[in-house]
């Protein structure tokens, strides 16, 4: 009796064992370039109009294809659309659109061609409110598209996106906008196929099945938790240019932790290496010659000094609102911190390449040649760290000079972090003793608090509950007044616009109006120096800590990355078209020089395409 | 009988409705930044609204439960927001279900053959090395929070034999090691409620009887004292099986399993309410019908116990 | 029984315990009275009600039916505070089991002072264990054995402590349920002793609930015997043993061995058959046959009886 | 029969009248007889002391919270929070081997090792005890209420069906996510349901004592409810009372440590035994900083292997058939 239990018992284990394993083998990789990597963030949706999150820009960047695309230093270059022009003002942009281009379904075959009524499409879909669309604050550029978001238009044909025939397309600004090309990379002003759209209904963007493909790849396997699998169009309009032919994305929740040890037994071909095993790969020669350095994003870190503390009673948010309030006491924080120490924590080994002095980033835009960020009253600022140990001692002596008997010492800081990452917790116990060893702990007493990890920015930052905190911006176009939103009125950031002594004549603060004057601007030379003289007042009078840009960390891959489509803007950077696969993964020393001679050519292109 | 059970139903139908009603209520609480994404910081509250709106989050709380429940009554749970946006909750858990069920029945039944058979040895030879040994196992992996054997078996063990860090479907060697760490905590009880059974059994007078009577030790075990061990353990089996099946969260997040408790946890930290509330849904249902099929079973192997007689509680 | 002042009485008692198809009938329509300073025994075989009864008085169990009533005034149901105070003090009991009746993991101080606690009869602590000490010297115990545990003592001892526990509370009346059944048959008589003596002492009414007739003929002063909830026979002790009427009494008493091996062997053994009754037409009653002996019988038994065993004529 | 004659004969020489004398029986020393200095905790107390393992574990554990309790206070000790500089270089003293300046070696940004286990062991401890206690004491009231009250069963009984079906997973997770993460947070969201548990197993012991002989008697003296839970019952529960508590402290430690796993521990910046294991986790595929995994987990397996093995023990020990 109890053996024939145990046979069954038995007979079952095999028997499910088999049943899972018998699928036998399916990956074979002879002759093809197949790129294969971990994640842990996973997709919600392959329905690029509606969604909002960089994972998911990593998949419409490689399936769709819009109106433009870039090369790789960043140069505007014909997509989907062949030529385009604007009208005086920058208020009527036209598009001719390139013929042939198909729709294909997930298996390849071909549904439709891509024409201009796409676009119409796909802006329509975005801008109707019932979609959730998490980028139609993008697509409200167009004319009346905040209206038609809103429910005040109900005719979509009074948005600004016409389709003149099937190959010319015509957008109308709201009011004038000279980047419009630079938003065009954005998913919300990617096309649809409308009798596609009508037919899959809420199921659009759900599965594979529901999704069509004009882009250079098609997804193949779409599985979650388990497997993406992405395989090269062969009906794409420039497939000569895409040189691997399929991408294996593979789900670990721990990502992190074991994806270097997979690089390691060659399972994966890119693995992002921690900062805390960096060391141990630095020190070990085969491995050292395989990492290297993330390349910089446009992201911008930058410590924001709030002017409207509602943090607990008990931390004395008044006081910490009459301290802030006073220059000397700001500059003397702005010179205090030591950013490459609170920089270590991150990248042990050089922390300088990733500091910003600015808050626009280097390699934004520029005027001819010459960088944004070394334009005249930004360029001081640019060149010279702000980390200055006497200076700041020199402000804190003024400071409690000019504060005795309005604030108490020390001053009461409340510096949280976001408990869900554990960098950035780091950092901040460093900033805390940084700052407190240098100004002294008779002067400032900072208090480090742990955040919650979700919600972090509704329960924190955007109710004021700090007074120091380390916070970013993304661009999302092509134009210096993308870096200007986190500080003017409606900001939802450290609201400059409260503090003490700044305020205009028109009841407006100082930044306020030196940032509208710039938007008025259009002749982009005397736009961009209008920028960078509000910018250069931000940083002067010390709101902001400038800090770091984005990119942070190593990385063992066997992707070039300065073959890669390059712009800070939509989802260029994560196109996969145009980048082979290495045979060895590129170490440091030649990132650095390939970095180099990139930077040198971006130059001279930047130069040629300004003629 | 009948009665009996139709009268467990109902009581089992009203305690699901409310856990799933609390749970419902506790999910509103959440931060509703989570809804919206990494999109909600360049939103403008107004937008945020609508979107807010749109997915019926500014509906009387009873509204939407009433919504729920009429899915629930036409046999749907909803689509899911944001974890696979627009996707119906019933294919999502049906992608994973199967996964968790294969790892969850694999690694009960290899519990169950190694812990069972140990559990007796250990009884049988009380006091000795083998039964010292198993305690040392059974004390360590009891004691000792999973997490923390789990990572170090991931961490030398791959290294030791040579097998796969991450789980693939396709490949036979990577079920190994999340089978085997899976199974080591039911194994670890399976034998430690067999061996104490066991030893309580074997101290009994009949049993002293019946070796003074000369009945082979051979019968004796298997006739009379595994027989009457298997009683106590039969109300507790069911439960177990199933508190095996719905999976382990370290455990596929740890070898990348594409089962549900990795699902559980993700469809909490997006904050999607619909699959969280599928997959309580499932997981309640199965707690509340490993107790019922525990009570029966217990009915059924224990002939004191005649079912009809008030409700058992455990 | 000198006077005859009723101290308890109880009516029409009925106890059912359990709903529906599992209800059961423990008790059906019982009533006898106690006078005060006597000693009342209940006997009957286990399972027969005998406890329930005790217990009903106690207000352990609920009351179904009837009504028990201490000094003329209702004691179940709804009675007002003060009242249930009172009765909690007067009416105690003691246990059949002392293994099982004494909280083991209290101190004798407390176990014996626990009444007094609830009752706050007790000016002052050093009064209280004044108290305890008073009652365990008067159980026979060295005052000491207060600060110990019970599972320190025999089963006498454990026993005696039961004792002092009801005594602490200077009841009127004690419920003595088979007090003696789990002791050693040596110390039996000691207790039996013990109680006997504490009744002329403290002018007490017993209760005397057993199953041993022997000892219910040597303690009692009225006898009831109880039969599947209902009492059968219920008579001056002494008239019962010499004249028992009803036939459960009869073989109840013909069962008793005798000491002597010659009358024990030519004794013959009656047996009771509850089919012998006719209560089909002819509905039994409580009949008191003669005076102060009462018989559950229907008239033609009743007749019969007499006749028989030539009472009352 | 020759051997006997010879015993028999011995004991006819040996015997003389006095032997045939009556007894006089002293009632007093009879009663004394009775007497023995039992006393339950000291029995308890020595039976736990046969138990080898159990007593040198006990002694590690006392060792240990005297430890951590003292460990700020030694000489040579480092803060737990401070990030170190490495002289020759300036920058943070980052993953420095274990050794005469570092004992433990130090975290990625240059935290000493060594105290940050010592701090976090302090902290786990603490949520530990707190946890236990807060069960023990919920679960107590709610499982005599439930055991005791004929009134109150049902109800509770429902209430234990849908807590005890709402899987624990989700409830630690949701309280976590609503409240801020802090130690108060996860003593709570593990409070919310730890004392379920206990007051099943509290209430299951009192529906077996209840009816016992000596509850009756209580009630005969009027002892009030709440009297006899207090006095009558619990005081045969306080083995398995203290059981429960020895084995909740390591389960909320290894409660800890999965809720700081999903990532809704406790902030880093306040080491825990959890958090610690969770940032050397991070490094376990790299062989030279596995020490970083290594020394909090050992810790963290002596201290519940030790209250598990003690909880055992003392529940052995506590059950009066164990003295002998």
């Amino acid at each position: 009796m109890r053996k024939l239990w145990l046979l069954l018992l038995a007979t079952v284990t095999a028997f499910v064992l088999a049943a899972c394993s018998d699928k036998g083998d399916g990956s074979s990789k002879d002759e093809v370039s197949e790129y294969r990597t971990v994640y842990s963030g996973e997709i919600k949706t392959l329905n690029y109009l509606k969604t909002a999150e960089a994972n998911e820009f990593a998949m419409s960047a490689n399936l769709i294809d819009g109106l433009i695309e870039y090369d790789q230093y960043g140069i505007v270059q014909p997509s989907l659309a062949e030529e385009w022009s604007a009208n005086e003002d920058n208020t009527v942009w036209t598009f001719k659109l390139r013929e042939g281009v198909k729709w294909v379904t997930h298996e390849g075959e071909e549904y439709a061609d891509v024409v201009a009524q796409d676009f119409v499409e796909g802006l329509n879909y975005v801008l109707d409110a019932k979609n959730e669309s998490s980028t139609a604050w993008i697509a409200t550029v167009v004319k009346n598209g905040d209206a038609f978001y809103n429910g005040e238009i109900t005719d979509f044909a009074e948005v600004g996106v016409k389709a003149l025939d099937d190959y010319t397309l015509e957008y109308t600004m709201e009011n004038p906008t000279p980047y419009f090309l630079s938003m065009l990379n954005y998913v919300c002003f990617f096309p649809v196929n409308g009798e596609f759209l009508a037919e899959k209904g809420d199921t659009f963007g759900t599965t594979k099945e529901t999704t069509l493909y004009n882009g250079a790849f098609i997804l193949d396997k779409f599985e979650s938790q388990n497997e993406r699998v992405l395989v090269k169009n062969e009906s794409y309009w420039d497939k000569d240019n895409v040189y691997i032919d399929r991408i294996r994305y593979k789900y670990n929740k721990e990502a992190l932790t074991v994806a270097p040890e997979l690089f390691l037994r060659g399972e994966i071909d890119s693995a992002e290496i921690p900062t805390s095993v960096v060391d141990e790969w630095f020190n070990d020669e085969e491995k050292k010659s395989q990492l290297r350095q993330i390349r910089n994003n446009f992201y911008t870190y930058f410590y924001a000094l709030n002017f409207n503390p509602q943090f607990d009673e008990e931390y004395e948010p008044q006081n910490w609102k009459v301290a802030v309030n006073n220059k000397n006491f700001r500059k003397s924080l702005y010179h205090a911190l030591d950013r490459v120490s609170a920089m270590l924590t991150t990248e042990p080994f050089e922390p300088e390449s990733l500091l910003n002095n600015t808050i626009t980033p280097k390699n934004f835009v520029d005027v001819d040649g010459v960088d944004y960020t070394q334009l005249a009253p930004l360029a001081d600022i640019s060149n010279t760290d702000s980390f200055n140990s006497d200076l700041a001692l020199e402000f804190k002596e003024k400071a409690m000079a000019e504060l005795d008997g309005k604030a108490t010492f020390p001053v009461k800081m409340v510096i949280p972090y976001n408990s869900g990452s554990p960098d950035w917790a780091n950092r901040t116990q460093v900033v805390e003793q940084q700052l407190e060893n240098l100004l002294g702990a008779d002067y400032i007493d900072l208090i480090v608090e742990a955040g919650p990890s979700t919600g972090f920015l509704s329960e924190i930052r955007h109710p004021g509950k700090y007074a120091l905190l380390e916070a970013n911006w993304g661009p999302d176009y092509a134009d210096p007044a993308s870096y200007t939103d986190p500080f003017t009125e409606g900001g939802t950031y450290n609201k400059p616009e409260l503090a003490e002594g700044y305020t205009d004549a028109n009841g407006k603060s100082k930044y306020q109006n030196l940032v509208d004057a710039a938007k008025a601007e259009m002749d982009p030379a005397k736009r961009y120096e209008l920028f960078a003289q509000a910018e250069a007042f931000l940083i002067e009078e010390a709101f902001v800590i400038p800090y770091a840009v984005g990119g942070t960390g190593y990385i063992a891959s066997k992707l070039n990355p300065f073959e890669a489509q390059y712009s800070p803007f939509g989802v260029t950077l994560e196109k996969f078209k145009g980048q082979r696969l290495l045979e060895e993964p590129m170490s440091n020393e030649e990132f650095k020089e390939a970095l180099a001679a990139w930077e040198q050519e971006r130059t001279e292109a930047l130069a040629n395409a300004g003629e | 009988m009948l009665w009996y059970i139709g009268k467990r139903l109902l009581q089992s139908v009203l305690t699901l409705f409310i856990i799933i009603t609390i749970v419902f209520s506790l999910l509103r609480l959440m931060p509703e930044e989570g809804y919206l994404g990494a999109a909600a910081e360049k939103m403008t509250p107004e937008q945020q609204e609508i979107i807010l709106t749109n997915l019926g989050l500014r509906d009387p709380l009873l509204v939407q439960l009433g919504n729920f429940y009429m899915d629930l009554f036409k046999g749907e749970l909803g689509t899911s927001v944001t974890y696979r946006t627009d996707v119906p909750v019933t294919t999502i858990i049906s992608e994973k279900i199967m996964y968790s069920l294969l790892f969850g029945l694999g690694a009960v039944v290899m519990s169950l053959v190694i812990g069972v058979p140990l559990g007796i040895l250990m009884a049988h030879m009380k006091g000795r090395w083998l039964d010292r040994l198993g305690t040392g196992y059974i004390v360590f992996v009891v004691a000792v929070p999973a997490a923390v054997y789990y990572i170090f078996i991931q961490m030398y063990v791959t290294d030791l034999f040579n097998l796969p860090l991450l789980f693939d479907e396709y490949n036979k060697m990577s079920w190994i090691l999340p089978l085997t760490s899976m199974a080591l905590a039911p194994t670890a009880s399976y034998a430690m409620w067999m061996r104490r059974y066991m030893v309580d059994e074997l101290n009994k007078d009949y049993i002293k009887l019946a070796r003074a009577k000369g009945v082979k030790e051979r019968t004796l075990m298997f006739r009379h004292v595994m027989r009457n061990a298997f009683i106590p353990m039969a109300q507790y089996l069911p439960a177990t099986i199933l508190f095996t099946i719905t999976g382990s969260i370290y455990i596929e997040s740890l070898y990348s399993i594409p089962g549900m408790g990795g699902l559980l946890v993700d469809a909490i930290q997006r904050q999607d309410n619909s699959v969280v509330q599928g997959l309580v849904l499932i997981f309640s249902s199965l707690g509340i019908i490993g107790l019922f099929l525990g009570d029966l079973a217990m009915a059924l192997v224990d002939p004191r116990i005649k079912l009809g007689k008030g409700g058992s509680t455990r | 029984m000198s006077s005859k002042e009723v101290l308890l009485e109880v009516k029409g008692l009925n106890v059912t315990f359990g709903k529906g198809k599992s209800k059961f009938e423990a008790i059906r329509d019982v009533s006898f009275e106690i006078y005060k300073g006597e000693t009342f025994g209940l006997v009957g075989e286990s399972g027969s009600g005998k406890t329930t009864i005790g217990r009903s008085i106690m207000r352990i169990n609920e009351v179904t039916g009837g009504e028990i009533l201490f000094r003329g005034r209702p004691i179940n149901g709804n009675i007002p505070k003060e009242w249930d105070r009172e009765i909690t003090q007067k009416i105690q009991m003691i246990f059949q089991d002392p293994m099982a009746s004494l909280n083991e993991r209290a101190k004798v101080d407390y176990v014996i002072s626990e009444g007094l606690l609830n009752t706050k009869k007790f000016g002052n602590d050093a009064e209280r264990m004044e108290k305890v000490r008073n009652a365990l010297l008067e159980v026979g115990l060295l005052p000491e054995f207060a600060s110990r545990f019970p599972h320190e003592f025999s089963g006498g001892q454990r026993q005696r402590i039961g004792i002092a526990r009801a005594l602490v509370m200077e009841p009127e009346f004690i419920i003595a349920d088979e007090p003696i059944s789990a002791l050693d048959v040596s110390i039996r008589a000691q207790v039996l002793n013990l109680l006997s003596n504490l009744q002329k002492q403290n002018n007490l009414t017993y209760l005397f609930i057993a199953h041993d007739l022997s000892i219910v003929r040597f303690i009692t002063d009225r006898t009831a015997v109880i039969y599947e909830g209902e009492i059968v026979e219920l008579a001056p002790t002494e008239k019962l043993f010499s004249n028992p009427i009803h036939p459960y009494t009869r073989a109840l008493i013909s069962a008793v061995p005798e000491p002597n091996p010659y009358k024990e062997r030519a004794k013959k053994v009656e047996i009771y058959n509850p089919a012998q009754h006719n209560y089909e037409k002819d509905r039994p009653s409580f009949v008191e046959i003669e005076d102060g002996h009462f018989v559950h019988a229907n008239k033609e038994e009743i007749s019969r009886y007499r006749t028989m065993y030539k009472i009352g004529v | 029969m020759g051997i006997y004659s010879e015993e028999i004969s011995n004991i006819s020489q040996k015997s003389n009248d006095n032997l045939f004398d009556f007894a006089i029986v002293d009632e007093k020393k009879a009663e004394q007889t009775g007497y023995s200095n039992y006393s339950y905790w000291r029995s308890t107390w020595q039976s736990f002391l046969k138990n080898r393992i159990a007593v040198f574990l006990l002694v590690v554990v006392g060792l240990i919270i005297a430890f951590v309790i003292i460990q700020p206070y030694l000489p040579y000790q480092k803060s737990p929070t401070e990030i170190y500089i490495d002289e020759t270089t300036g920058s943070q003293a980052r993953n420095i081997a274990p050794g005469s300046e570092f004992w433990f070696g130090t975290n990625s940004i240059g935290q000493d090792l060594w105290s940050r286990i010592w701090t976090g062991t302090r902290t786990s401890l603490f949520i530990g005890f707190v946890v236990a206690f807060a069960e023990v004491i919920v679960g107590i009231s709610v499982g005599a209420l439930w055991g005791f009250s004929r009134k109150l069963e049902t109800p509770i009984t429902q209430l234990y069906n849908i807590v005890e079906n709402i899987p624990t997973t989700i409830v630690l997770i949701l309280m976590s996510f609503i409240l801020r993460p802090s130690i108060s947070t996860i003593i709570i969201a593990m409070c919310i349901t730890g004392w379920v548990e206990m007051a099943r197993f509290i209430r299951n012991q009192i529906v077996i004592l209840r009816d016992r002989e000596y509850n009756l008697a209580s009630k005969c003296l009027g002892t009030p409810s709440y009297r006899i839970i207090l006095k009558n019952l619990l005081p045969y529960l306080i083995s398995v009372i203290m059981l429960r508590m020895s084995l909740a402290i390591p389960f909320a430690i290894g409660a800890e440590v999965f809720l700081t796993y999903i990532g809704l521990g406790l902030p880093i910046s306040e080491p825990s035994l959890g958090n610690l294991i969770n940032e050397g986790r991070v490094l376990m595929m790299s062989p030279d900083l596995r020490y970083q995994l290594i020394f909090p987990s050992v810790v963290l397996s002596i201290i519940t292997i030790a209250f598990y093995i003690i909880g055992n023990a003392f529940a052995d020990a506590a059950d009066p058939k164990n003295h002998v």
